[in-house]
């Protein structure tokens, strides 16, 4: 890249963001993006271990075929709060409000989001509600479902369906206003210089991401208000008993959470690429194409939610169009598969540990999405329906996938978020036990599909044993991958090497300032001038530092 | 303030829209068959195309805006289209 | 000049007024898009049981107010006349104008509101309201209650929003009379004005599916 | 395929079709991770930084490759699709000619089973072998999903509608149903079997099954004891449509659509009588929803469908 660095010649003499101001207030009324960032990163990783605590007992429930660690009830709802809690407070905000708020400013050499004040808005509105959620799922419960499907949810559960439905209503809030922000942010703050074809693909990503969030999750938000007067009053739009359609509910529900999966897998998708093209030394491969392969999955995303619906008595001509735009929507996805592997082509790859999480998203995202083919297929998703083949596809998109990709970027930003460098044994051992435990924990869940073991059973048939206990084993590697995360980061805060500004000889406008970035990310406002990924061609790559492990 | 060109757009815009909820009244007295249920829709879609175009000023030259007013709906048209697709055909299959 | 308006500066990140007028009214239109969708998880519904049960949402819609329906529609749209004209005067910086435009337009906005409480107790008299008092004369009762389900549940949102409305129309009024857009940076003006036109729109097709359908057969 | 130990039993037709299907999938699934891996672990282990291997003339000209594997991949998918598809047609319509109808009605958490004869089960299904059954599913509370895994068929069972799906049993044997749509409390409890006999074993299970009148008989008792017959029946002086050989016949409906007389438009006309009215009728007909449950209604669309076909009346 053309592009000079923006680092102050004394850095010292400029404040890091970390450093500007000390007081608890200085945190809870900040505006910067960068701060709300790392609040986001607070509270979403608190989320991921009350859900995945939840996963846990579930695993072990099921480690016994009579199911007897706790009540039926209990089980529906701790399922209930895994579902609720992984979906709407971490998956969806996982990456864009935490990676997302952090570098999309860098990354296109702005200041700040356009709305700052409505950024910190949002971390407020997404505790508001993930704080209800959590208390009302702890006391009492909700046994619907994280679905919420009528009339259960509206006039058969017996748990806190009310406060659940309102703490999802306010999260929506949130994710809309945090997607308003990074797209008026991507359209309206560019540096000087930086066209859309000269966007790091990271943003390109959390751009469709923001589109899909704007335009989902209104509906979700009637959803569930139609849902909720009808509990509330007894009487609503989707009863049955005054000939209302409960699969209306259905429609409207995915209508919001199909595209929601794109949501979590649109901003992996973008680690992923910055991630591959930094550790092989090579322009993402068909850049362009990858782009618009981001719009497109965003906008056809929209067109499949029926998919859902197959058996549930809606038009079979309705299914025949559902499915169709289904394979249609899983080209562009597969075009990424492809771009990604020939971006390894005759690069100069290094091992360090976001690339591994890199090339295990890959290869469990490749699983995750020809499974999702078989779904897609119609007469195939009759029997495989609602069945444990489902959670496994799932999960290897959105824990093989979208958690991944976030441990992905979450190591290779590290340095740049903290200014330490985490320790790379042991990020790759993690890396390594993540890609095994995940393996490990769902492979078998295929087979238990096909098998037909049903979704949502807190018992199940004995015969299934065996391959239930190995999905909990491997649990529990997994278990143990994302927990040493949280040591060995913990740990690199106070005693981790000193980064500088770029130590993976990235491109990229973010690190082109200090680490950690100065209070308003750039003492100069950068000015662009070249396309993104600029990594020197193989004849000169022999005058690069040999060795890029940073010097402290 | 002057009586510029812009006021008497915006009057002139606000007579038509009392002018087409006029003929919305009226027609819905008339017996105009299976289209009573299309005519309101059409009428209220003129409407709200005046609102946009000149009270929400988005007629002049292509701007950013038109994406998103646009891209409402759209989406909407999503939504309808292909839940309907459903409600059309859901007791015509199977045969 | 005024002192006032020689202080006003850009917030931060952005790099003049104008840019941050902009990007204020691009968040807006954004915003709108959203409630499009909002509202339209309703419309889908509507649209569903339309398909479903045609005849009884016609006999359904036989008996809703449409007098006060047409005068409301006019109401808002006159609102927005008046909306348009306040932001008008804010471009020709002068703020009397401004001040009198938005407290008509919240006035009309307020009268909207009083007919439509006017209405629902008429609604209330016909025994059309689902829980309280419904007793259908025609069509099948639960297709019927389906279509008054929708009828307040969107009205009642819509006016909720437009409840949003006045109070921001107000406060710009407050803030117009203080001389906060003599300088001729009336953004935040034009945003309250695009919401309030928006909630006008909402409100042109909720009339056209709630009140003319079903009166001619 | 029982040899294979994660395979499920294949015991109806409808199971074969699955399966070819599935195994095709399972195929091209393999294939494409297969690809994946072994390029991602060849070009990983080629292009290692430090490695020898040649870095010139990298492709930089993307497009041709683009539409290359663009065009590849929506060409496979295609296939795929239309495979589906036809097989989910096939699957989900019920042959003309499958004679047997057995009701189904789930509820919070059994499945109650009807045969046309009035035998009734509870969370079991008796079938005969090598005879096309048809099911009619229904739901007296909330959603729940009718599986049989060997046979790889299910269908949701939703309340206030009726859905149909059919199966022709291939092998002898007891076959596990499930509740897939999770439906509170005891949804995992929620199941029981099928049991495929013998024709004859099955007819002699029938008779076995004591003295209780058929369903179209339970249906006419109902028929009287709800008053339908004050209107409906054949001296009444209401004016109110005569029942009698309506069954499958196309109806004038209010507002000039017409309709063909099936179970569900019976099921609606009970539950919402305005709905649909028939021509010429006054909306005078009570509505019977909340007061009669859905095993009752399927009682009375059983008697109505005999005085349609009076060889099923009689016997």
């Amino acid at each position: 890249m053309t592009v000079t660095t923006f680092i102050p010649a004394k850095s010292t003499a400029v404040k890091n963001y970390l450093t500007a101001g000390f007081g608890i207030r200085s945190w809870l009324l900040t505006t910067d993006h960068k701060r709300i960032g790392l609040m986001f990163f607070g509270s979403v990783t608190f989320f991921f271990f009350i859900g995945g605590a939840a996963a846990t007992l579930i695993r072990l429930d099921l480690l016994d075929p009579a199911g007897r660690l706790v009540q039926p009830d209990m089980y529906n709802r701790l399922f209930t709060m895994h579902g609720v809690v992984m979906v709407w407070f971490f998956l969806i905000p996982s990456i864009p409000t935490t990676l997302g708020n952090f570098f999309l400013p860098l990354m296109i050499g702005a200041k700040d989001l356009a709305f700052p004040r409505l950024n910190l808005l949002s971390w407020y509105l997404f505790n508001a509600s993930g704080i209800l959620a959590v208390y009302f799922l702890l006391v009492g419960g909700v046994d619907t479902g994280w679905t919420f499907y009528t009339p259960l949810s509206s006039q058969y559960a017996t748990g806190h369906v009310l406060p659940a439905a309102m703490a999802v209503f306010v999260n929506g809030f949130s994710s809309i206003l945090t997607g308003l922000n990074f797209i008026v942010t991507t359209h309206r703050l560019r540096a000087p210089g930086m066209t859309w074809f000269r966007l790091p693909l990271f943003v390109w990503a959390i751009y469709a991401t923001s589109l899909v969030m704007v335009l989902a999750t209104p509906v979700l938000a009637m959803t569930l208000a139609l849902m909720s007067m009808e509990r509330f009053l007894g009487i609503g739009l989707f009863d049955p008993a005054i000939g209302g359609d409960p699969l209306l509910f259905q429609h409207l529900f995915w209508f919001y959470s199909h595209p929601a999966v794109y949501i979590m897998i649109l901003p992996a998708m973008g680690v992923v690429s910055e991630v591959i093209a930094c550790y092989a030394r090579k322009p993402v491969f068909g850049y362009r194409g990858m782009a618009y392969a981001l719009m497109s999955i965003a906008v056809i995303g929209f067109f499949v939610w029926g998919h859902h619906m197959f058996v549930t008595g809606m038009s079979l001509y309705s299914g025949v169009v559902f499915s169709f735009m289904s394979f249609i929507v899983a080209v562009p996805s597969a075009i990424k598969v492809f771009n990604w592997i020939a971006t390894l082509h005759k690069g100069w790859i290094t091992f360090d540990a976001p690339m591994l999480y890199a090339l295990g998203f890959v290869g469990l995202f490749t699983t995750g999405g020809v499974t999702g083919l078989v779904v897609a297929t119609l007469a195939a998703d009759v029997h495989l329906h609602d069945t444990y083949f489902v959670i496994a596809h799932f999960h290897f998109i959105m824990v093989g996938g979208t958690v991944s990709a976030y441990f992905a970027g979450l190591h290779y930003w590290w340095p740049k978020i903290t200014g330490r460098l985490y320790p790379e044994m042991w990020a790759r051992l993690a890396a390594i036990l993540t890609f095994t435990g995940f393996n490990f924990t769902f492979f078998p869940q295929f087979i238990l599909g096909y098998l037909g073991m049903p979704r949502r059973y807190h018992a199940y048939p004995p015969e299934f044993q065996v391959w239930n206990v190995l999905s909990s084993a491997g649990a529990s590697i997994l278990a143990i991958a994302y927990i040493l995360p949280l040591a060995y980061l913990g740990w690199s805060l106070l005693y981790g090497k000193r980064a500088g500004s770029n130590p993976w000889h990235a491109t990229g406008l973010e690190w082109m300032t200090s680490s950690p970035p100065p209070e308003h990310n750039f003492v100069r406002t950068p000015v662009v001038t070249s396309a993104p990924y600029a990594y020197p061609d193989p004849e000169t790559l022999a005058d690069e530092p040999a060795g890029r492990r940073p010097q402290a | 303030m002057k009586l510029g060109g812009q006021i008497v757009t915006f009057v002139i815009a606000w007579a038509v829209l009392l002018l087409l909820l006029g003929i919305n009244v009226l027609l819905a007295y008339q017996p105009i068959g299976g289209l009573h249920g299309f005519v309101p829709i059409g009428i209220a879609a003129t409407q709200a195309f005046i609102i946009m175009a000149i009270f929400m000023k988005l007629r002049g030259r292509p701007s950013l805006k038109w994406v998103f007013a646009g891209a409402g709906f759209f989406w909407l048209m999503i939504l309808l289209g292909l839940s309907s697709t459903d409600y059309m055909t859901r007791a015509a299959w199977p045969l | 000049m005024s002192q006032r308006a020689a202080a006003l500066k850009p917030e931060m990140q952005y790099a003049d007024l104008a840019q941050q007028g902009e990007t204020a009214q691009l968040g807006m239109w954004i915003f709108l898009a959203t409630e499009v969708l909002f509202f339209g998880g309703m419309m889908a519904a509507y649209l569903a049981y339309r398909m479903t049960y045609n005849a009884d949402f016609d006999a359904a819609a036989k008996e809703s107010v449409i007098w006060i329906g047409s005068v409301n529609t006019a109401v808002l749209v006159t609102s927005s006349l008046t909306m348009v004209m306040a932001i008008h005067a804010a471009a020709e910086r002068e703020r009397q104008p401004i001040v009198y435009f938005l407290l008509a337009t919240a006035a009309l906005g307020l009268i909207f509101l009083g007919l439509k409480g006017y209405e629902y107790v008429e609604d209330y008299n016909d025994a059309v309201v689902p829980v309280l008092n419904f007793h259908p004369k025609e069509g099948n009762p639960g297709a019927v209650e389906l279509f008054w389900l929708f009828y307040f549940y969107a009205t009642l949102l819509h006016a909720v929003h437009l409840t949003i409305g006045i109070i921001l129309v107000f406060f710009m009024a407050v803030r117009a009379k203080r001389g906060a857009f003599d300088a001729g940076y009336y953004a935040p003006l034009e945003v309250v004005g695009l919401y309030w036109s928006f909630v006008d729109t909402v409100w042109v097709f909720l009339f056209a599916l709630i009140y003319p359908i079903g009166r001619s057969g | 395929m029982s040899w294979i130990p994660f395979w499920p039993d294949t015991a109806s037709n409808t199971a074969v079709t699955v399966n070819t299907l599935a195994i095709g999938l399972f195929a091209v699934s393999a294939f494409i991770c297969l690809v994946v891996y072994a390029l991602i672990l060849l070009f990983a282990f080629r292009y290692r930084r430090g490695g020898s291997a040649d870095r010139s003339h990298r492709v930089k000209k993307s497009w041709h490759w683009e539409i290359g594997w663009t065009s590849a991949t929506l060409i496979a998918f295609l296939v795929l699709f239309v495979w589906g598809a036809g097989a989910y047609l096939w699957l989900y319509q019920p042959p003309a000619n499958a004679g047997d109808e057995i009701y189904v009605v789930g509820k919070q958490w059994m499945w109650k089973v009807e045969h046309p004869g009035g035998q009734r089960e509870i969370d079991a299904l008796h079938v005969p072998l090598g005879r096309p059954i048809r099911l009619v599913l229904t739901s007296q509370d909330v959603i729940h999903s009718f599986f049989i895994p060997d046979f790889r068929i299910k269908h949701d069972v939703l309340p206030g509608q009726y859905e149909t799906m059919w199966f022709t049993a291939t092998k002898k044997g007891e076959f596990r149903i499930e509740c897939t749509q999770f439906c509170g409390t005891q949804h995992a409890e929620m199941g029981g079997w099928v049991t495929v006999m013998d024709p004859a074993d099955y007819q002699r299970w029938l008779n076995d099954q004591g003295a209780e009148p058929d369903l179209a008989r339970q249906g006419e008792a109902l028929f009287r004891q709800l008053g339908c017959s004050g209107c409906h029946g054949a001296n009444s002086t209401v004016h109110a449509p005569s029942l009698a050989g309506i069954y499958g016949k196309p109806v004038q409906l209010e507002g000039g659509r017409s309709e063909i007389v099936d179970d569900r438009y019976i099921h609606d006309c009970i539950m919402l009588p305005r709905t649909e009215r028939v021509a010429g009728y006054p909306p005078i007909m009570p509505t019977f929803a909340g007061q009669i449950g859905e095993e009752d209604v399927l009682k009375l669309v059983a008697y109505i469908k005999s005085l349609g076909n009076p060889a099923s009346a009689a016997r």
